[in-house]
């Protein structure tokens, strides 16, 4: 895949179809991969990168490169092309201005699980049908490969691309997942449970932002926890209440606008599982107001820019699950 | 000191209420001398729309036990559909507060309209007591805000 | 630095007798900011105006905060208070501290302490006012009259006469309302009628006047000067402009079992009909529920037809539809009326039992000349002339449990005294009885008018309530009743028993008040904006009251109240333009993403785009799609502000920083 | 040395946490590692270091200065400063305690940061050699040997007992509190498994990386380099970076509202936020590139040439696994010594 990627990438460039593309370069160990922009053959030969830990969602980094003279070329995984749909339905980059090739993805691993599974000294990964062999300076471990994947894909919610200009390989399906199966169990428990269990969770918050600022959703030009003025300005959690408070309104802010692409997980370097506020109001509004995926189009009313005139009242949340 | 520990819980309630029915219809229930509870206090927000989630959140950081939203009846708002926008947005607010553990009886909406006074006075004793019996904010409450 | 104003006003005893008001004046004169605190008995008067302004010229005060009545009521007083004495008017903040603290509590130290916090919050909030300026609105030169009774009649004409359109909708087939199914009208005794359909008449003819009868109001959008009305023409399958009202349909209908509803059901008439001799618009209306051919459910199958082969202007349409029409008015008067209670919780008095026992209303029906026995009193069970009648007042009225009415119906005593009176002229032999708790008779000429039936017409009028009244099988009635001077108890063996019922505001009522955003009372009667000095004025602006619909009324009264509301919305409609509320939304382009949620919830279409470049550091530029508010059109819900994920839309007037401030002085 | 078998190694734990609070790496149930409160029935986590590092002990993400008490138009300062209590650290590896160097030059040269010099009195800091370094270590390059790590107390393990050893007077004390538990005990396998851990260093990925191109003379040379716009092109400005380094050290001071008084607490900054620098008249850093260029700058040129030449990093190695998109000091330390 990454050679059609490469080869497909240098054709633009070299038509002039595009003047820069955007993509994944490669770092230190086999892991470590930054997202990165290339502008010439040469760089793409030598650092292009497009394997098992090319996670990173590319598609916020267009709000800014589209506003950049010339076309950029944007290789963008199934989830990406639902942020940058949503984007574009914003009005936060220019659809014209980028060229979408759509590939595929069979899903990508999470350095994190293979290290929690106590190896380190990690130089090289090779994956085998569905067993991981991970070299390390100790010498070689294996795995399973399902043990390796990252959480967001192991909850894939489409292998249909919702944008693109060309796709390389073949187009899936919108698949039907079992991604609400914990924000389902959370809500059988009782009250204390749940507070408990998200008090353990949000405690661990270090604010560094990583959930927002790589959130595609979160493109504010100024976000209200940056804003002395907006009043509820908030640095660092110095109370228990600052963890919940960033948590929850940046969890409103983005609801019906997330797309669910797993990115605020993904980075939270405390692991705190972020993604499932997103999906409680995801959930929420599927069942309540109808079933919704943020991103899927460009022209459709976002659940809470919208309404019914029977919409349920809010007191429904009384009525429902376990106290 | 000594009296204080043994006086009956009075929760904080914050009430946000529309201009045009809810706030009216609190002043009825004064023009009707219907009594609720002085732990009730009154904002006035020109549409239930016009109250963001932060303004909620906010009251229970600063001490508030209970947040009831008060606008006009869906189908009456005076600027048409503020309330069917509020009902949305406070429906999620609502289900995230009690997916995070948030005790539900803690925040409440409820239409009341400019001639509901005595709709009004009854929601506010009812809410007040449902929150009475939760007793203090705990779970959401900034401890820096607690009064000593 | 800020100078803060506060004044807490007494409100005669209203607030002093629960809040202790120079506590509160002393307390928050302790708040950051302030820098005068005073109390004094009356500050909407002229004199505690007067102190206002004094203290702004003086201190020049940066804010004013005045603890009062609710700002619904006094806001407006205050701030032209302020704007007299060069301080910005919406730099008056109101904290509500009568209707949401005194009069609600009882206890003097928490009732203080509740003033105390409400007065902090206000200050909070006046802190972070910015001076405001208000733009114009125009003023739609049009009124529109909800209820085509008397009342409705009567502001129509007046509104008219001063030179502006006036829609009039009335639900029902005819204008005239209640007025016309009286007999006489006291205490002149002449006939309702002949005083009441040359009204009507003069209403139809008026070039200015649209009368949409069977019609009904089914939406108001919009704000005094601006109102958007729908009215939806209820179909009466017949073509409005073709009948010429001749009845020949009315005849040949073979369907002549129906109610009929003027006469209260005391006969019957067609599915075809008009309401009565002097309807207008004298047209006639198809009962689809009687109707042979409209009960069957479709039109096109070959039954009866009979009215459509009569007409000869070929008015009958059995296809018609329910047409709605949009309209804009500057201004609303509801004049919806009232009816008499249903009395099914009322057995004791054998309403549903027996037909010899009936209400007021429909014994004006029953001696009408144009009634179902042509003014010839006859029981309506046997057809046979009544000999005995026993009136029983209050029915329903000060009634102290729920089956009843709190309040006193006010015209009962009055009517029954024009009955028992008319009765007695015209059938000597005939003897009435009248069973009242009182007889209250404040009104010019009322007094004298009870007494002649007392006196010169020698009515029993008896002091005490009828316990029972049952229907005998000889067909007379038994009226078990307690005599409260004599203290006797008492059987009359009646013919006839006459209900003074108790009147409601209309059903249609309650819905129109959630439409219109006006207040009721808890027995659905439209509250005025204020008691004694604005009775023809809802609280909601634009919106006027007139007859019954804000309490119970008689003729002149409601004629009185009809005219005071003309003028009110005359008052309105000659304005050009209003001064609109400076209270909008506003986006800060800075923070602005373009995203367009806030355009998604704007009611008004008020929010556009445009591509606009910034300046960026470093000599660079950036366009950047961002939103604008247009002011006039803006009604400052604070939809969009919510919308709104960085906090660029905020709204004057009640910016996030001032709610929140009020929130941390609440919660303080 | 004076040692302790692994096995009896709960009971030291149990001793200390009598005396003086003991925090001690401990595993979370997603797999990492945090220093907890030691409670009973705790164990040692056996990963190479915690998620964050021990500088959270001595400067925390957010503290109180001083409260202010407001009475109506009344302003009173209180002085909320009360000694610490005693508290030991234990497991500290060798990159985060020579962190301490690093942050004892800031807050410990005058002005003396009063709250942290109160805590690095109270606190002592047991360290633990490292035996199994991961590929991200580059402690090396800074000239840190993970098999002698500094601290109060330095700790070595040969797999079967804990060995100690007191590197000052507060380290004594600590010895001397808990040597009814300690025994003597021979060295001949630690010293084994210190060159096996040395070999393994040898062969990290980023043995060679040095420090050779950078420090306090080559200040304009790396400010006008023409690759800091392709390496912070990816940052994402978010503070993971600064928040878990153990030797980051900026920090903002606000005023919360509490609605009857103010409370005047700091809270760690990251010179990658946007509103970092933030004054009156602006920002002097107004670009990603500028505050990404701040941060490494700082750790490799600036702070060195301020301070004798040591660099503002340890080689912990958390900024490398744990950056959203993988950027981190390592690629810049590379492409910036490539001329």
């Amino acid at each position: 895949m990454q050679e059609a990627i490469i080869s497909r990438a240098k054709q633009l460039l070299a038509d002039g179809t595009v003047n820069r593309v955007i993509g994944w370069k490669r770092g230190e160990f086999a892991y470590d991969i930054t997202p990165a922009i290339f502008e010439s053959p040469e760089e793409i030969d030598a650092d292009f990168v497009y394997d098992d830990f090319t996670s990173a969602n590319v598609s916020k980094y267009l709000v800014k490169e589209s506003r950049k003279e010339g076309k950029i070329l944007a290789f963008l995984k199934t989830c990406d092309t639902y942020s940058l749909n949503q984007l574009t339905k914003e009005h936060r980059v220019d659809r014209d201005n980028i060229y979408v090739v759509g590939i595929p993805s069979d899903g990508k691993l999470d350095v994190e699980k293979i290290k929690a599974k106590g190896i380190t000294g990690i130089t090289g990964v090779e994956r085998n049908g569905d067993i991981l062999t991970v070299k390390t300076i100790y010498g070689d471990e294996t795995m399973s490969v399902a043990d390796a994947m990252s959480n967001k894909c192991l909850s894939c919610k489409s292998k249909k691309h919702v944008t693109y200009d060309e796709l390389i390989g073949e187009d899936g399906e919108v698949t039907d997942t079992n991604r609400f199966d914990m924000v389902e169990k959370l809500e059988n428990m009782t009250s204390q449970e749940r507070y408990d269990f998200w008090r353990n969770e949000l405690s661990k918050c270090i604010r560094c932002n990583a959930c927002r600022n790589v959130c595609p959703a979160c493109t504010c030009e100024n976000c209200v926890f940056n804003n002395p003025d907006s009043g509820v300005e908030n640095k660092a959690a110095a109370d228990s209440f600052e963890e919940n408070m960033f948590h929850i309104i940046r969890a409103f802010h983005v609801a019906g606008r997330c797309t669910d692409c797993g990115e605020c997980s993904r980075v939270c370097p405390q692991n705190i599982p972020l993604h499932l506020l997103n999906r409680k109001f995801i959930k929420d509004i599927n069942s309540l107001y109808g079933e919704y995926q943020a991103g899927a189009d460009t022209t459709s009313k976002a659940p809470l820019n919208n309404y019914t005139f029977d919409d349920c009242e809010a007191s429904i949340v009384h009525e429902r699950g376990v106290e | 000191m000594q009296v204080n520990d043994n006086k009956e819980f009075q929760p904080l309630i914050v009430a946000f209420c529309c201009n045009w029915c809810s706030y009216a219809g609190a002043d009825l229930s004064g023009t009707n001398r219907l009594n609720y509870p002085t732990n009730v206090k009154i904002i006035r927000v020109p549409c239930s729309c016009r109250v963001n989630p932060i303004f909620i959140l906010r009251a229970f950081q600063r001490g508030a036990d209970g947040v009831i939203l008060c606008g006009c009846h869906p189908g009456d708002c005076h600027y048409t559909s503020g309330n069917y926008f509020t009902r949305r947005r406070m429906t999620l607010l609502f289900s995230m507060l009690d997916f995070l553990g948030i005790e539900r009886d803690r925040t409440r909406v409820e239409w009341v309209s400019a001639a509901e006074g005595a709709k009004f006075a009854a929601t506010m004793n009812e809410f007040t007591e449902a929150v009475k019996k939760l007793g203090p904010n705990r779970r959401l409450e900034d401890l820096r805000c607690r009064k000593q | 630095m800020q100078k803060i104003g506060v004044f807490v006003c007494h409100c005669g005893t209203n607030i002093a007798a629960t809040v202790d008001v120079k506590a509160v004046a002393e307390a928050l004169s302790h708040e950051s900011g302030v820098v005068i605190s005073q109390d004094y008995q009356y500050m909407c008067s002229e004199a505690g105006q007067n102190l206002i302004k004094d203290a702004i010229r003086e201190n020049g005060l940066t804010g004013v905060v005045v603890c009062s009545c609710s700002p619904r009521m006094h806001e407006n007083t205050f701030r032209k208070a302020a704007a007299a004495a060069g301080l910005n008017p919406y730099l008056v903040e109101i904290a509500n501290i009568r209707e949401q603290c005194s009069w609600i509590h009882k206890d003097i130290a928490t009732a203080t302490e509740k003033a105390i916090i409400l007065g902090r919050a206000a200050i909070a909030k006046v802190q972070l006012n910015t001076p405001l300026t208000a733009g114009e609105s125009p003023v739609a030169k049009r009124a529109l009259v909800i209820g085509g009774g008397i009342a409705g009649i009567q502001t129509a004409l007046d509104i008219a006469e001063a030179g502006f359109e006036v829609d009039i909708v009335e639900k029902e087939a005819t204008i005239g309302g209640k007025m016309a199914q009286i007999d006489k009208t006291f205490p002149t005794l002449d006939c309702a009628a002949c005083i009441l359909t040359p009204k009507m008449v003069e209403a139809s003819q008026n070039e200015k006047i649209t009368i949409h009868s069977y019609s009904e109001v089914s939406a108001v959008k919009g704000f005094i000067g601006n109102f958007t009305a729908t009215i939806k023409k209820k179909r009466r399958f017949v073509d409005e402009t073709k009948c010429t009202g001749c009845g020949a349909c009315t005849e040949v209908c073979p369907m002549q079992k129906v109610p009929n509803a003027f006469n209260l059901g005391l006969n019957n008439r067609g599915a075809v009909y008009i309401p009565f001799a002097q309807a207008v618009p004298k047209v006639a209306t198809i009962d689809p529920n009687y109707c042979l051919k409209l009960r069957k459910g479709d039109v096109n199958e070959k039954v009866c037809g009979k009215c459509a082969e009569a007409c000869t202007a070929g008015a009958i349409n059995y296809h018609q539809q329910d047409e709605y029409i949009e309209q804009k008015y500057g201004a609303i008067v509801v004049a919806t009326g009232y009816n008499p209670i249903k009395l099914d919780k009322f057995d004791e008095f054998a309403y549903n039992q027996c037909a010899d026992v009936v209400t007021s209303l429909e014994l004006e029906r029953l001696m009408n000349a144009a009634g179902p026995n042509g003014g010839t009193l006859l029981r309506p069970s046997d057809k046979t002339h009544p000999h005995k009648i026993v009136f029983v007042q209050c029915v329903g009225s000060r009634c102290d449990d729920s089956k009843g009415k709190p309040y006193c119906s006010k015209i009962c005593c009055m009517y029954t005294a024009k009955h028992a009176m008319l009765i007695r002229e015209k059938y000597p032999d005939t003897e009435v009885y009248v069973f009242y708790i009182d007889v209250r008779t404040p009104g010019k000429n009322f007094d004298e008018f009870y007494r002649r039936a007392v006196e010169q017409y020698n009515v029993h009028y008896i002091k005490g309530m009828v316990g029972k009244v049952t229907p005998k099988s000889d067909g007379k009635i038994d009226v078990q009743a307690s005599d409260l001077l004599s203290n006797e108890q008492l059987h009359i063996d009646a013919d006839m028993v006459v209900l003074a019922t108790a009147i409601e505001p209309d059903k249609t009522a309650r819905p129109l008040a959630t439409m219109l955003t006006t207040q009721m009372d808890t027995n659905d009667f439209f509250t005025e904006a204020h008691a004694k000095l604005r009775p023809v004025e809802s609280a909601t602006a634009g919106i006027f009251l007139s007859g019954a619909c804000q309490g119970p009324k008689d003729i002149p009264e409601t004629v009185a109240q009809a005219s005071a509301a003309a003028s009110k919305a005359i008052g309105l409609l000659v304005k050009d333009s209003i001064t609109c509320n400076p209270c909008v939304a506003h986006s800060n382009e800075l923070m602005c993403n373009g995203c367009s949620a806030c355009e998604k919830v704007c009611p008004y279409g008020a929010i556009t785009y445009q591509d606009k470049e910034f300046r960026t550091p470093y000599r660079t530029t950036v366009m950047r799609r961002v939103a604008s508010v247009n002011p006039a059109v803006c009604q400052g819900c604070g939809a969009c502000t919510v919308a709104c994920p960085s906090g660029a839309m905020d709204l004057n007037g009640f910016s996030n920083s001032q709610i929140m401030a009020e929130v941390d002085a609440i919660c303080k | 040395m004076l040692k302790i078998s692994i096995e009896k190694l709960n009971g030291l734990f149990k001793a200390v946490a009598e005396k003086q609070t003991l925090y001690i790496p401990a595993d979370r149930a997603d797999g990492a590692s945090e220093y907890k409160k030691y409670e009973d029935g705790m164990t040692l986590s056996k990963n190479l270091n915690t998620l964050r590092s021990a500088k959270d002990f001595f400067f925390p993400q957010t503290e109180n200065l001083a409260d202010f008490k407001v009475e109506g138009k009344k302003i009173e300062v209180i002085d909320i400063r009360e000694e610490a209590e005693d508290f030991v650290v234990f497991g500290v590896r060798a990159c985060d305690a020579r962190s301490f160097t690093i942050l004892d030059k800031v807050f410990l040269s005058e002005p003396v940061d009063s709250y942290y010099k109160n805590r690095r009195e109270h606190g002592t800091i047991v360290t633990m050699a490292c035996a199994k370094p991961a590929e991200t270590c580059f402690c090396g390059t800074f000239g840190i040997d993970p098999t002698e790590p500094e601290g109060d107390v330095s700790c070595w393990s040969d797999g079967d007992s804990i060995f100690f050893r007191p590197n000052n007077e507060k380290g004594q004390k600590f010895v001397d509190s808990v040597s009814e538990l300690l025994e003597d005990g021979d060295t001949a396998k630690l010293d084994e498994t210190k060159a096996q851990t040395k070999e393994i260093m040898a062969k990290l990925p980023l043995a060679n990386l040095s420090t050779e191109a950078f420090g306090g003379d080559t200040l304009m040379e790396h400010f006008k380099s023409e690759k800091w716009a392709e390496l912070s092109e990816s940052c994402l400005g978010c503070g993971t970076c600064t928040f878990v380094c153990p030797t980051c050290q900026c920090y903002d001071i606000k005023d919360f509202n509490t609605g009857h008084g103010i409370k005047r607490f700091r809270c760690w900054d990251s010179c990658m936020y946007s509103d970092f620098t933030k004054m009156a008249h602006g920002n002097i850093r107004n670009s990603q590139l500028e505050r990404f260029r701040q941060r490494f700058m700082h750790k490799l040129v600036y702070f060195p040439s301020n301070n004798n030449g040591e660099f503002g990093c340890v080689g912990c190695g958390r900024c490398l696994s744990k950056c959203p998109i993988s950027m981190n000091i390592v690629k810049v330390m590379k492409a910036l010594e490539v001329k």
